[in-house]
């Protein structure tokens, strides 16, 4: 267990990168420049770091004392520590590379704020450190980051329903970051101990949950309803979604979706072996994916459309978690892979038609498909991909989540995955043929505000979809090793 | 019978478009009443308290009478910062009484 | 003893500051909220907490909100 | 525990249940603020509590003990372990300085957005606000 140094460089270079373009304000050609340098060297990092634990300062596993460790563990860890595995590889990579994507989009976009690139930053960097931390308060910190992170990236489109969105969900976000931090107390008042792995040491030295912990597990599971949008907060985690620029939308989905692992993972490790906490899981992400299929359906807007899609396959990872069982976890967690991909496709084909037709309403949009033949075939395989058609990736990590419901026992969990992918595949196929192929309007698109680089980062995402479609255990197979050895 | 359907569904979703949109107001609507069925059948097979299945059955009897559900759904679903306090609040105590009182009896 | 009475003007002042009608009342009182916070805190054995709390609490936030109700209801009452 | 202690818990309580009565039931936006700050308060309180001890020692190491210190020399400093029986567990605190500053950026942003709402509707009223016609 060496200790590696490149590690923290995935939390500490994107902060660095968004203190220096939030410097360079209104330099627009520096501001570009430092934001691609610094996206493309963010990208690199977590390829070349090795797998291993930082300790923060050097500290070491000391033996424990009564300040420490309430219930004598026998060693504990001093400081923060970060692990890097190759869960944490995967998930970091993608992240990089979306928000590579996303910066090119935004600067193709002219949308050269400094404030607007750094918040991109932060929230990269939020991001890599809740995967990466093995320590519950800084995790808590940098959740809070991430809601003022993101409240930024949609308060950045100035428009009153973005400023209602960000009000709502920075209000809801006081209450849920202040829920978490009481459990955190109520935990640190227990056992004395703040780092993950010695938590889980504790619980399980300590024997059956005391009535403080179980107020502490339902205050936390507050904080995780809320950071990954499931069911008492999918209105404002849809409305966020809904009013961002669609490109930020589509970082917004993936941050949450990987938020939602993250925590998860950490939840289910720290208290292992605790059913009932599974059980909630299951019912709070059964109410969010069927809610959100439906309401997506009712939809007549695009983005709101596609942002209910996006917190009913929010759901669908957190069913896939709730389960249970190692292959359950992996399956849902492959979903949460396969499905960003997809909804990153759809949100970047939302953001060409708000800026070509000037709106997303579904009634006025008609015979795309003569004036952009190439988005729309995207736009339809993108469609097909997250509806789970095979060869796209969808249909493996689906075909996974059925398998794992039959398995662990629900076999009717599994009859509703299907008619969940079912009533995806409508809605999304619904808005595809009133924005393509339905008889046209009068609305002139000017079809030329995007580049060619749009139309490649879209194609490059088809591609990726595909790739992991015909090969999936390149991504799956780790993801399934290293759940097993969590063995959670 | 499907022409009453059609009609019910028409003169509630008017402002949404003719075909489509009521064809996905259908699919939405039998997603409903599949799901409702699906966790009465899960709560059913699961629950081993009378309690719990004689609870289920009158709330899926009470659910299946009221149809069409999903403007229900869409009416408890907008965007109004109330209900969502509301549904936090239901959530949260929910959270708590279940791990209060510990019951491995939820599916 | 003076402690606990730090205690009951937190709590007092706290639900004090929730439904007063005038809001500039209820933003100075809870400043004053914040500044016994800082009190209670300086008990508990955490001075530089203390100092912390009643620098923001006591004087930043107030301020912050004094300004934010300026711009907002140019100091009519709600 | 110390009765001391459990003033400050059920303080927090009070405080924690206040802002939550604030941010769910009160209409003015500004009074939704005022719960929150209340709800960061109420749990900075608990977390403070945690790492009271009765007639301990502030946890600041310069006062107390010097790390090469003997008490036959130095007669006013203790030795590490010595300090170390007498103090507060710190650790709480340090959480505590960092959630009160988070607070306190977070409130900022969300005052910012009520002036904000405000100038657009001319009124603080969530009622008002939130649950009007969408305008497009």
């Amino acid at each position: 267990m060496f200790n590696s140094t490149l590690i923290p460089l995935m939390v500490v270079f994107p902060l660095i990168a968004a203190i220096l373009v939030n410097f360079l304000h209104q330099k627009d050609r520096s501001v570009k420049t430092i934001a691609i340098i610094s996206s493309i060297v963010a990208v690199i990092i977590p390829l070349i770091t090795l797998y291993g634990v930082h300790l923060f300062s050097g500290h070491i596993r000391t033996e424990s004392f009564p300040e420490m460790s309430k219930l004598l563990i026998p060693d504990v860890y001093m400081g923060i520590v970060y692990s890097y595995g190759p869960l944490q590889k995967i998930l970091l990579a993608l992240l990089t590379v979306m928000t590579v994507f996303v910066i090119f989009l935004s600067l193709n976009r002219k949308l050269i704020s400094g404030v607007y690139v750094a918040m991109i930053f932060i929230s990269l960097a939020s991001v890599s450190a809740i995967i990466l931390a093995d320590d519950f308060f800084n995790f808590f910190v940098f959740t809070e980051v991430l809601t003022v992170a993101q409240a930024a990236l949609v308060i950045a489109v100035k428009e009153t329903k973005s400023h209602k969105a960000a009000f709502k969900y920075m209000i809801f976000g006081t209450v849920s970051g202040g829920s978490i931090l009481l459990g955190i107390a109520l935990l640190l008042g227990i056992y004395g101990l703040l780092n993950m792995t010695d938590l889980s040491n504790a619980i399980i030295a300590g024997g059956a949950l005391p009535p403080i912990a179980l107020t502490a597990v339902a205050l936390i599971t507050v904080g995780w309803l809320y950071e990954s949008g499931l069911f008492p907060f999918h209105i404002v985690k849809s409305n966020m979604y809904e009013n961002a620029t669609p490109e930020a939308a589509a970082l917004l989905q993936l941050q949450s979706k990987f938020v939602l692992v993250a925590m998860s993972i950490a939840l289910l490790r720290i208290f292992s072996g605790y059913t009932l906490l599974k059980s909630v899981m299951l019912g709070f992400a059964i109410f969010t994916v069927v809610i959100g299929s439906v309401m997506a359906l009712q939809q007549t807007e695009l983005r709101k459309l596609l942002s209910f899609v996006a917190v009913g396959q929010a759901g669908l990872v957190a069913m896939g978690i709730g389960l249970g069982t190692s292959f359950s976890i992996s399956a849902g967690i492959f979903h949460a892979i396969n499905d960003v991909l997809s909804m990153a496709i759809l949100f970047f084909v939302a953001g060409y038609i708000l800026d070509s037709y000037k709106t997303t309403k579904l009634d006025q949009l008609g015979d795309g498909l003569q004036k952009a033949p190439l988005i729309g075939l995207i736009m339809f395989l993108a469609t097909l991909a997250i509806s789970g058609v095979p060869p796209f990736n969808s249909y493996q990590s689906e075909f996974r989540l059925i398998q794992a419901a039959v398995q662990a026992g629900y076999a009717e969990l599994g009859i509703l995955i299907i008619l969940l992918s079912i009533a995806t595949f409508v809605a999304i196929i619904k808005a595809f043929y009133m924005i393509f192929m339905k008889p046209g309007t009068n609305v002139k698109p000017d079809l030329a505000i995007r580049g060619r680089m749009h139309k490649t980062i879209i194609v490059i995402l088809i591609v990726m979809c595909l790739f992991i479609g015909l090969f999936p255990h390149l991504v799956y197979d780790p993801i399934y090793n290293v759940i097993v050895a969590l063995g959670v | 019978m499907l022409d009453k359907i059609y009609e019910i569904f028409h003169e509630r979703m008017i402002h949404k478009g003719k075909g489509v949109g009521i064809g996905s107001g259908f699919t939405s609507e039998f997603l409903m009443i599949s799901f409702f069925l699906i966790a009465g059948i899960l709560v059913l097979r699961t629950a081993n308290s009378v309690l719990f299945a004689l609870g289920s059955m009158v709330i899926l009897a009470a659910i299946l009478f009221t149809v069409p559900t999903v403007f229900r759904v869409e009416k408890e679903n907008t965007d109004s910062i109330n209900l969502t306090c509301f549904y936090v609040a239901l959530s949260i105590a929910v959270l708590l009484i279940v791990f209060f009182s510990g019951s491995e009896v939820l599916i | 003893m003076f402690d606990y009475i730090l205690l009951f003007v937190v709590a007092l002042s706290a639900v004090m500051a929730v439904i007063q009608e005038n809001l500039y009342k209820s933003i100075i009182i809870l400043g004053f909220e914040s500044f016994s916070l800082a009190a209670i805190y300086h008990f508990l054995l955490a001075t530089d907490v203390a100092a912390t709390q009643a620098i923001l609490g006591a004087a930043l936030i107030p301020g912050l909100f004094i300004v934010a109700l300026y711009k907002t209801t140019k100091g009519r009452d709600e | 525990m110390e009765p001391f202690q459990v003033g400050a818990f059920l303080t927090a309580g009070v405080l924690v249940l206040t802002g939550l009565w604030a941010i769910i039931m009160m209409d003015n936006m500004l009074k939704k603020v005022i719960g929150a700050n209340l709800v960061g308060d109420g749990v900075n309180l608990v977390l403070i509590g945690i790492g009271y001890r009765p007639g301990g020692l502030v946890p600041e190491v310069t006062h107390h003990f010097h790390a090469s210190a003997v008490p036959s020399t130095f007669s006013h400093f203790l030795a590490f372990n010595e300090f170390a029986e007498l103090a507060s567990y710190p650790l709480p605190f340090a959480l505590v300085l960092t959630n009160i500053v988070i607070g306190a950026s977070t409130l900022s942003v969300m005052l910012a957005l009520s002036v904000v709402l405000y100038h657009k509707y001319n009124t603080l009223s969530v009622q008002k606000i939130f649950e009007g016609m969408e305008e497009d």
